[in-house]
């Protein structure tokens, strides 16, 4: 008995040790260091860092950025004080390019598929292999069989890629999911300019945005944000008054001075009631007023009386006098409208009625207002025109006809991006070769037999002629600010290297002569932000200012004419009838993750959106008195149905979304693009309806309508703000403070 | 090897008219500082990191809605609520007006978490992980901190250091606006603004002296180094 | 009317020391079981070690938990010993004699218990905590002394060795009994802990004088602990709900119960399981049940005044504090079950001599009891730091993780089973004591009845 | 054990029953010039009192300020003379032997009761009305405060003399059979029902206890309204959830100070030497000791918590009410009520074992509640806006003016003279407890000693 219960409470003792040792034997490493409890570690030297001015590359903006470099890491990506477009300032998405880089999931080396097509079996080959399949490949085609699809490329790649497509004979397709297609025809009807302008924000003192969310993800949010911080609170001028009409709860939305809720689609009509009353009543520019109606005056916007207006557009009469007030009466005035209302198949119109106001008002080519770009001074594009829908479908055509015999995609997505109904991922498939140039595998280049290893923006040599730009004259200049990682290879090098090949007429040489070449021509100018004697002295100005830019250098040319103002409405139509359908669907583009590009960074899958904090995941936004209606709850799993598919997503009862209406953001659905992209969240566009607008072919994102159906099951959707919604709990301890000053 | 330094009170002047929610801030703040990436179980534990966050508040109803911004950081207090609770020094206020947090001698109570009525300290309650090629990222200036540790904005220390050896070596004084933590330095509308309140003539100095400023929850009186300048509602009630 | 038990010494001598000699056959089939459960415990922690604080359910803004809650739970407890013997001891309660060094126990057991949970198990670095400890010049670092969790740990260890004196000191007398009835290594032990005991006046005075200092001594740190403990909170001034300045006297009148009734729980079983009818009788449960009416009186006025504080400034947060703890669930239905454990059923219960006399009632409200002041410390803990300030963006919820769990229920087990060791060495109820009550009773005859009496210089 | 020594009780005390009432009623009867001198003086003070009192309300109730003093009287009296009856509660409670001298003379100073309702009537008047400021009433019932505190102070009056009464009745009987006069007859009308049965005695047993628990939780709910009503809600931003408790415990400290001065005087100078022991002051100086610490650990734990938190609002508070405007009165208080009595007297045994130790440190505290009472009361009534949110500044300390100074003497007197005259009608000694006490009493010898015995019947 002693002995037994000895040995009873040894084993006991040390079978507790032992699981306590055992447990904590993975203990980190560097717990076990002493650390120094007093010295404190910012107070200590690290190395040394030098910085490199480039551009940015994560959305077509193009902004200036520096990127700092310590020992060969790229540490961090700052706005470039210097150019013009974004004067040091930049964008959380920006800040991303760094986990672009070193994105655990880079391809490291060329890839050739050795199972079934989306299988996801490739078996790595060295770049001399690939390079030579590549040759052979687009030697053995018949050209006009191949295209080339892209991603919009400004500048020398842009170039480059286009004299490729020319000399090879292929067709070279620019792919951008929500498109600008409808803006740019408008802005072209309206103000006769191919290239977009540049909206003066800072010096505007009324701002009438329809539906654009300029400060958040439309055209080029960092530029309106500067102007925006100016317009509110710059110093030696009144503070600027935002209004924005809007049928979606946006970031701009949000920080308008006030929400004018307007049936989606109908923005125009209202634009064009805003002028009835403006020429009606004389508060605006008369010769404008006549050029726009034909010289008939009000009587020709008869079909926009305000009374008729709040009918087709749900907004009141009064509120339509008293906007169109006080546009014409605080100016300068600047009109602009762009995602809802361009969205729809009546985008066209809708946008040159809203475009068409700043005549009236003269800020038209006048600070304060809308101010047109000047063409490229090199030879390189400098506006990143996208394929419409309609071309996409007519290329859905041909896959299927066979008529497509190789693609080589770079950096475009259109298998996630393009709307599941157009049929294209179907067809994609059908091509028989596919070369898909990737940083990181997405559903496209998946799908390729051969994937090579591209570098990303920071490794690779480019320019940028941003659109739109600042007003005058800019080119970017890109330089790769670390050595490519793994056996990345830049696209324009490899094109430039396979088109020498084949006997193209195209540059000779690299990517970075190419960009020489265009340096030399600037130096020849000589004008601008850098000059110098020797294109050697110039080459390292550019590179140190991170490009070359000429405020002088405006748009020149007569005051553009405006265009004669419709005389009827024209309503949107959408598909999927109310009744089956009761609501309609609002897709926007997701702040951090923008159409999905960004999906694959952890940074921006954790950044929380603004309005709903919600992270890492797709939701649908509810009104919040419809959802209780509904009996649905914050992570309610439902099915959001549309007439051409469904898919399933969280609810967020949202106070601000139109009881009719639910909103859903890009970005989400993959299933692909690396560990943090992969399998998470739905992607909107799978639902989406093939519309087109009507004018000019391009998507009607805003076109289709969708129910609900509850599929009783809930998850813990991961948001940053707390376990209750955020409201002030009294009016004595409000957070944020409130002035009327 | 202390250097007598020279007596700035760093501060920041928020102006919440400027900001517009992007959140460009938070990024960059994450890139400067080495926050470990929150992943979505991190905010599903209620445990993700962002020094600088910025929140939302609602007010009213469809269609009267509101939705309001607000940057959120350590307000780098004077009289910090944080600072006396910590057993161990590990979070103590220092001749320049910040409030600095010693990774390497916290014990990990959390008490000071506890006192900051702002909310604005984050423990790691995991052992923060980087796939390695993200790694590389990592700012060398900056410590990369254990699990079991508190940490916070530190109004980027590293940067105010190193532009006080720049303007050491060139032997000149700091100037004004020379350097920004990486927040101000992004932020697109110039909502955020740093600089030193000893100096009058900076420029946050001047913006602190607007009528619009206030305090957050002043009546704590911590005096926070954190100036907020009110938002403008043309349209609210006063 | 008391009912006592005419013992002889040899009886009392017999029946106490029964567990430390012979011990019963269920010691050895419960203690190894309890042993296994602590053993499981220490995994867990290990397992919390190996990964860090992430696997509890503490978050932003809820950085402190249920291990915090155990701990001032634990604190609690520890203020029965004390409470009872000190203040008893002092003001002659004659009852006293059985509970003492339970209750004393309790204390010094219950102590080592909560200064485990901020110690090693509640800290991100546990291997760091010795930094709490002014324990090295050349660091250059001193502990900060105006964190409470520097007063915190200095109040408890004084606390701890003085408890565990006063222990040490009442025990003399009963190991020299027992050195005298043993043999072998064991009678090696007792003669080492017996101090060379040998019952002469001038040793009894001294370990009466002993006592009676150390009783004094520890009162004034025995309401400094708990109000130190209180200020772990109440200084917060972040934490609407924790910035009243009733914390100390508030949380210290709490310990007070819930110590109490802890150690009715404990007679009970000492009870039933050592079989002690003779000494552990239901006047004892009467006295006790007496006195938690009067100290649970007291409790609940302090807990009206904070409540009624709480609202009283009428700041948003700290009413919508209170809403939530009343009305929302799970808050409202742990609010009730708290109240009602803690109070209102036990002062119901405890008016009536019937229930007061009957051990098992006894027992199972003063388990009640804790049950409700577990679940006040919680209420306490938790829900002000789930509303913070007007930030209610940040407003956050928590659930325990089952690591949290099972380490807090641990501790319970890991208190019986020190007890249970203790017995296994020491007799339970000091038998100097009994034997001292069995001298100075008496009684007095009045008219026809026989009042009892004790003796005593006046 | 180890009590004071000295067999006092033998032989001095009035031996038997008979005795007890005899030297009771002579006692209650001789009124010697001193007596009537005092009476006089008294007299004279009272009126000269009313005189101030008519002064002030010659100048309305409108503004608040001036009444500051009236108000703090009425704190006092609730402090000391309706606080007092506490310590015949509590030492009945818990069967303390050496009480039954004490009781009544304890209880006697409800009759000043009756002086502090008439007092509140105008403080009504002063007090305003809660809508938009901090009050206990968060929703309004019916005329709160002032409904709900007259009510209480008139509950307090009326209960306070019910339980004089009843204790007194078996004394009043005995007046009845043996004394003479008008004193008879006012005895007699009181007591003619009075027979002594068991059944009667049993009522009054019950009786009693159920007045004095009724008592006792209704003062400390007094002092938590009233305090809170009449003082805290008053000053801006004040939010202190301890101060009602405090005001409470200040009230038993002063309570047992009141009861020692009052023994010493009747052991002085009113004939009760045989009666009045060093054995009641040594009790009751335990007591003070007590309280006095604990008067320290109120004020502290409210202290510390608004001096850590360092808020702007709690620190204008500290400034205010210890530091600024009423930092004389603050620190006289703090030092008469803490640090005199404690470090000066009570520390040290053979100070604390007098009759002249505990009386000075009663003082002390009697002096120093009556500052405390100034700081607080004036300075809630000059604290200026009470809807504000918060002090903003430090508001200017009011001094008292002549008429402030002859209403606090005078009302002190009158509440003094109440006493004297309670004194002449019913006996100061509970002469039936002083019997019973002769009953359960035994000196048995133990070892080489002798030892008193006392029983205590259940
Ligand atoms: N105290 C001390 N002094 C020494 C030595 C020693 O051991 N101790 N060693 C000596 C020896 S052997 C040597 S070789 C020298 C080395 O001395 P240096 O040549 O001064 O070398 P580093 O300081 O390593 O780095 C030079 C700079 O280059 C930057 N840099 C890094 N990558 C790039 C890049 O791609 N492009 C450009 N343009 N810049 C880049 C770095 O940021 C850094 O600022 O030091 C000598 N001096
Ligand atoms: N992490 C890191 N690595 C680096 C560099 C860096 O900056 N950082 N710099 C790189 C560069 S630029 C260089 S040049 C190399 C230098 O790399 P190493 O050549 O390894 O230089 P040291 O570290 O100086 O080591 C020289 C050794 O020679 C010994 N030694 C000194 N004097 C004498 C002598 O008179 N006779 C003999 N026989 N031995 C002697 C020293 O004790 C030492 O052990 O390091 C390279 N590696
Ligand atoms: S908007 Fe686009 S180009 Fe501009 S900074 Fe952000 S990511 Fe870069
Ligand atoms: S904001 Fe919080 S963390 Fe920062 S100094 Fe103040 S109390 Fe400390
Ligand atoms: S968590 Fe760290 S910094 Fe905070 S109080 Fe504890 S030891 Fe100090
Ligand atoms: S000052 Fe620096 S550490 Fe603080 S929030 Fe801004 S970027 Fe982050
Ligand atoms: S970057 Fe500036 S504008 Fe954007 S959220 Fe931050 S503070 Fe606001």
């Amino acid at each position: 008995m002693e002995v037994t219960r000895r040995n009873f409470l040894k084993a006991m003792g040390t079978v507790t040790l032992g699981t306590v040792v055992f447990n904590a034997c993975r203990w980190p490493e560097e717990e076990l260091l002493v650390q120094s409890p007093w010295e404190i570690p910012e107070d200590m030297v690290s190395g040394v860092d030098t910085f490199y001015a480039t551009q940015c590359g994560q959305c077509p903006d193009g902004a200036g950025v520096v990127v700092r470099v310590v020992e060969g890491r790229a540490k961090k990506i700052e706005g470039n004080p210097d150019f013009p477009l974004n004067r040091g300032k930049h964008s959380a998405r920006c800040e991303a390019g760094l986990q672009a880089l070193y994105h655990p999931d880079r391809i490291q080396t060329p890839l050739r598929r050795s199972g079934e097509r989306g299988s996801g079996q490739f078996t790595p080959i060295s770049w001399d292999e690939a390079h030579q399949e590549l040759v052979r490949e687009l030697r053995s085609r018949n050209a006009s069989q191949v295209v080339l699809v892209t991603q919009p490329l400004p500048g020398h790649l842009g170039k480059v890629v286009h004299d490729f497509a020319k000399a090879y004979g292929g067709q070279h397709i620019q792919f951008e999911p929500l498109e600008r297609t409808v803006l740019r025809r408008a802005v072209k009807e309206v103000f006769g300019q191919d290239r977009l302008p540049d909206f003066d924000i800072g010096k505007a003192q009324y701002v009438l945005s329809f539906g654009a969310d300029f400060l958040g993800t439309w055209v080029s949010p960092v530029r309106h944000s500067i102007g925006y911080g100016e317009f509110r609170q710059g110093e030696g001028r009144r503070r600027g008054t935002l209004v924005q009409v809007d049928s979606h709860f946006s970031l701009t939305t949000a920080n308008a001075d006030e929400w004018v809720y307007v049936r989606p689609g109908t923005e125009g009509i209202l634009a064009l009631s805003i002028a009835h009353v403006i020429v009606s009543e004389g508060l605006g520019d008369r010769a404008a007023a006549d050029a726009l109606t034909g010289g008939a005056g009000a009587q020709a916007l008869d079909a926009f009386r305000p009374q008729r207006a709040e009918q087709l557009t749900g907004v009141p009469a009064a509120k339509v006098l008293e906007i169109a007030r006080a546009f014409a009466a605080n100016r300068p005035s600047l009109a602009l409208g762009g995602d809802s209302p361009a969205s729809h198949t009546n985008g066209l119109f809708n946008l040159i009625a809203i475009y068409s106001l700043n005549y009236l008002v003269g800020s038209v080519g006048k600070e304060g207002g809308v101010i047109f770009n000047p063409a490229s001074p090199l030879a390189v594009p400098d506006s990143s025109s996208t394929a419409t829908l309609k071309e996409w479908q007519g290329l859905v055509e041909r896959m299927r006809r066979g008529e497509v015999s190789a693609a080589v995609v770079r950096g475009a997505n259109p298998v996630h991006g393009l709307p599941a109904a157009t049929g294209f991922g179907e067809a994609f498939r059908q091509v028989p070769y596919i070369v898909g140039f990737a940083t990181v595998m997405d559903e496209t280049s998946a799908l390729a037999d051969l994937v090579l290893p591209d570098t990303t923006y920071l490794e690779e040599w480019g320019s940028v002629v941003p659109d739109p730009g600042p007003g005058h004259e800019v080119v970017g200049f890109q330089q790769p600010v670390v050595r490519p990682l793994y056996q990345a290879r830049s696209f324009g090098d490899e094109l430039l290297s396979v088109s020498q090949e084949l006997g193209l007429e195209l540059a000779q040489g690299t990517m970075r002569e190419f960009l020489l070449e265009g340096a030399g021509k600037l130096q020849g100018l000589p004008r601008g932000s850098v000059r110098s004697a020797t294109v050697e002295g110039f080459w390292k100005g550019v590179l140190q200012r991170g490009g070359w830019w000429d405020v002088n250098a405006k748009a020149n040319g007569d005051a553009p004419r405006p265009p004669r103002l419709p005389t009827q409405e024209k309503l949107p139509s959408y598909t999927g009838s109310p009744t089956e359908f009761p609501f309609s669907l609002t897709v926007f583009r997701s702040l951090s993750l923008a159409e999905g590009q960004n999906a694959h960074l952890p940074w921006l899958q954790a950044l929380p959106d603004p309005l709903t904090t919600v992270v890492w995941r797709t939701w649908v936004e509810v009104n919040t008195r419809t959802a209780a209606q509904m009996g649905l709850k914050l992570g309610d799993m439902v099915e959001v149905v549309s007439p051409q598919g469904r898919i399933m997503v969280p609810v967020y009862p949202h106070p601000a979304v139109h009881p009719d209406a639910v909103a859903i953001p890009l970005g989400q659905g993959h299933t692909a693009y690396g560990r943090y992209a992969q399998d998470r969240g739905a992607n909107v566009l799978s639902i989406l309806a093939p519309a087109v607008e009507g004018e000019t072919g391009a998507l009607a994102w805003g076109a289709t309508r969708v129910r609900l159906v509850k599929t009783g099951e809930s998850i813990d959707l991961a948001k940053f703000e707390g376990m209750v919604p955020a409201f002030p709990v009294s009016e004595e301890e409000a957070v944020i403070q409130i002035t009327t000053l | 090897m202390t250097t007598e330094r020279p007596r700035h009170k760093w501060g920041m002047v928020v102006d919440i008219d400027r900001c517009t929610g992007c959140e460009a801030c938070v990024v960059a703040c994450e890139s400067e500082n080495n926050e470990p990436i929150s992943e979505e179980g991190h905010f599903l534990q209620r445990r993700a990191m962002e020094w600088i966050h910025v929140q939302r508040y609602w007010e009213g109803e469809f269609p009267e809605v509101k939705a309001r911004f607000i940057p959120v950081l350590c307000q780098h207090c004077e009289n910090a609520p944080c600072e006396p609770v910590c057993p161990v020094y590990a979070t103590y206020h220092n001749n320049e007006g910040l409030n600095v947090q010693v990774y390497n001698r916290c014990v990990g109570t959390r008490y000071c978490a506890n006192n900051c009525p702002y909310q604005v300290r984050f423990f790691n309650h995991w052992e923060p992980v980087w796939p390695e090629s993200l790694r590389n990222q990592l700012n060398s200036d900056v410590t990369v901190r254990s699990r079991g540790i508190m940490e916070k904005c530190t109004f980027c220390v590293q940067r105010i250091r190193r532009a006080e050896r720049q303007a050491a070596q060139d032997g000149r004084e700091l100037k004004d606006m020379e350097f920004q933590p990486a927040c101000a330095q992004a932020c697109p509308t110039s909502a955020l603004v740093f600089g030193d309140l000893n100096n009058q003539d900076s420029k946050v100095s001047r913006m602190a002296k607007d009528q619009r400023h206030y305090k957050l929850l002043e009546e704590l009186g911590t005096g926070p180094n954190v100036i907020y300048l009110k938002k403008v509602d043309v349209n609210a009630h006063a | 009317m008391q009912e006592r038990v005419e013992l002889s010494h040899r009886q009392i001598n017999q029946e106490l020391l029964a567990a430390n000699l012979k011990g019963p056959r269920w010691w050895w089939l419960l203690v190894p079981a309890l042993v296994l459960v602590v053993m499981g415990a220490a995994s867990a922690a290990g397992y919390m070690y190996n990964r860090g604080l992430g696997v509890t359910g503490l978050n932003r803004p809820i950085f402190w938990g249920i291990f915090i809650v155990n701990f001032v739970f634990w604190i609690g407890i520890s203020h029965a010993g004390v409470m009872l013997s000190a203040i008893l001891r002092l003001s002659h309660a004659e009852w006293r004699r059985p509970a003492t060094r339970a209750a004393e126990l309790l204390t010094v057991f219950s102590l080592m218990t909560a200064a485990m949970f901020p110690g090693i198990i509640h800290p991100g670095r546990p291997w760091r905590i010795y930094w709490t400890f002014p324990f090295d010049f050349s660091r250059g670092i001193w502990p900060d002394v105006r964190s409470a969790l520097i007063w915190d740990p200095s109040a408890i260890f004084t606390y701890l060795t003085g408890s565990t004196l006063f222990v040490i000191i009442a025990l003399i007398p009963d190991m020299a009994v027992l050195r005298d009835r043993t043999t072998g290594v064991k009678h090696v032990i007792y003669r080492f802990l017996s101090l060379g005991w040998r019952g002469t006046p001038r040793q009894w005075k001294l370990q009466i004088v002993a006592g009676i200092l150390l009783s004094a001594l520890l009162l004034p740190v025995f309401v400094s602990v708990h109000s130190i403990v209180s200020w772990d909170f109440g200084m917060a001034v972040s934490v609407e709900g924790w910035h009243a300045t009733i914390f100390a006297p508030y949380f210290v009148i709490g310990a007070v119960l819930s110590g109490v009734a802890a150690v009715v729980t404990m007679m009970a079983l000492m009870r039933w399981a050592f079989h002690w009818e003779h000494y552990i009788r239901p006047e004892h449960f009467d006295a006790l049940g007496r006195l938690l009416i009067a100290i649970a009186l007291g409790w609940f006025f302090f807990f009206s005044l904070e409540f009624m504080f709480g609202l009283y400034s009428l700041e948003g947060p700290e009413v919508s504090l209170r809403q939530m703890q009343m009305f929302q669930m799970p808050w409202g239905a742990l609010f009730i079950t708290f109240i009602t454990t803690a109070f209102f059923i036990p002062i119901t219960l405890w008016q009536f001599k019937r229930v007061r006399r009957n051990i098992l009632l006894m027992f199972l409200i003063s388990i009640l009891v804790n049950i409700g002041m577990w679940l006040e410390r919680f209420l306490i803990v938790v829900p002000g730091l789930m509303r913070k300030q007007p930030l209610t963006f940040v407003w956050g919820g928590y659930t325990p993780s089952p690591v949290e769990i099972t380490l807090v229920v641990a501790s319970f087990i890991f208190v019986a089973l020190m007890v249970l060791l203790f017995a296994k060495v020491f007799p339970l109820i000091p038998l100097f004591d009994i034997k001292e009550g069995q001298v100075l009773k008496d009684e007095v005859q009045v008219g026809r009845v026989r009042v009892p009496a004790v003796m005593r210089e006046e | 054990m180890h009590t004071p020594s000295g067999n006092s009780h033998q032989g001095t005390v009035p031996s038997t029953p008979q005795e007890v009432v005899r030297h009771g009623l002579e006692r209650m009867t001789s009124a010697g010039p001193l007596f009537r001198g005092t009476v006089i003086v008294l007299g004279a003070l009272f009126a000269l009192g009313i005189v101030g009192f008519i002064i002030r309300a010659s100048q309305g109730f409108d503004d608040r300020l001036p009444w500051g003093y009236y108000a703090a009287v009425f704190g006092y009296f609730l402090t000391t003379a309706q606080s007092a009856p506490m310590v015949a509660i509590a030492l009945r409670a818990v069967k303390a032997g050496w009480r039954r001298p004490v009781a009544r003379v304890a209880e006697m100073w409800t009759v000043v009761g009756v002086l502090n309702l008439l007092w509140f009537l105008p403080i009504m008047a002063l007090v305003p009305t809660i809508e938009g400021r901090r009050s206990l009433w968060v929703t309004r019932p019916i005329g709160a405060p002032h409904a709900w505190d007259l009510l209480v102070v008139l509950f307090l009056a009326v209960c306070g003399l019910g339980l004089l009464y009843t204790s007194a009745l078996p004394d009043l009987a005995a007046v009845r059979e043996k004394g003479s006069g008008f004193r008879q007859r006012f005895a007699r009308t009181l007591s003619s029902f009075w027979r002594g049965t068991r059944l009667q005695w049993n009522v009054l047993y019950g009786g009693i206890a159920l007045l004095g628990t009724f008592y006792a939780m209704l003062l400390v709910f007094g002092h938590a309204l009233l305090s809170t009503d009449v003082a805290m809600s008053m000053v801006p931003g004040w939010k202190d959830a301890i101060f009602p408790a405090f005001h409470a415990l200040s009230g038993l400290q002063s309570a047992v100070a009141v009861v020692i001065v009052t023994l010493f005087v009747l052991r002085t100078w009113g004939g009760y030497k045989e009666q009045i022991h060093v054995d009641q002051f040594w009790g009751l100086s335990k007591l003070l000791l007590a309280f006095s610490l604990l008067w320290f650990y109120f004020w502290f734990s409210g202290f510390i918590t608004f001096w850590y938190g360092r808020a702007p609002t709690e620190q204008v508070l500290l400034r205010y009410l210890y530091f600024e405007s009423y930092r004389l009165p603050f620190l006289m208080a703090f030092f008469l009520n803490f640090v005199a009595p404690i470090f000066l007297v009570l520390l040290w045994n053979p100070f604390r074992k007098s009759i002249l130790g505990p009386t000075l440190a009663a003082a002390f505290i009697l002096v120093g509640t009556l500052f405390d009472r100034i700081r607080i009361y004036v300075a809630a009534f000059s604290a200026g806006d009470p809807f504000a949110d918060a002090l903003e500044h430090v508001p200017a300390a009011h001094l008292p003016g002549v008429p402030d100074i002859l209403i606090v003497v005078g009302g002190l007197a009158g509440a003094v003279l109440m006493y004297m005259l309670a004194v002449r009608l019913i006996p100061v000694m509970a002469w039936w407890e002083l019997k019973e006490g002769l009953l359960l009493r035994r000196v048995r010898p133990f070892l080489r000693r002798h030892m008193t015995v006392v029983a205590k019947p259940d």
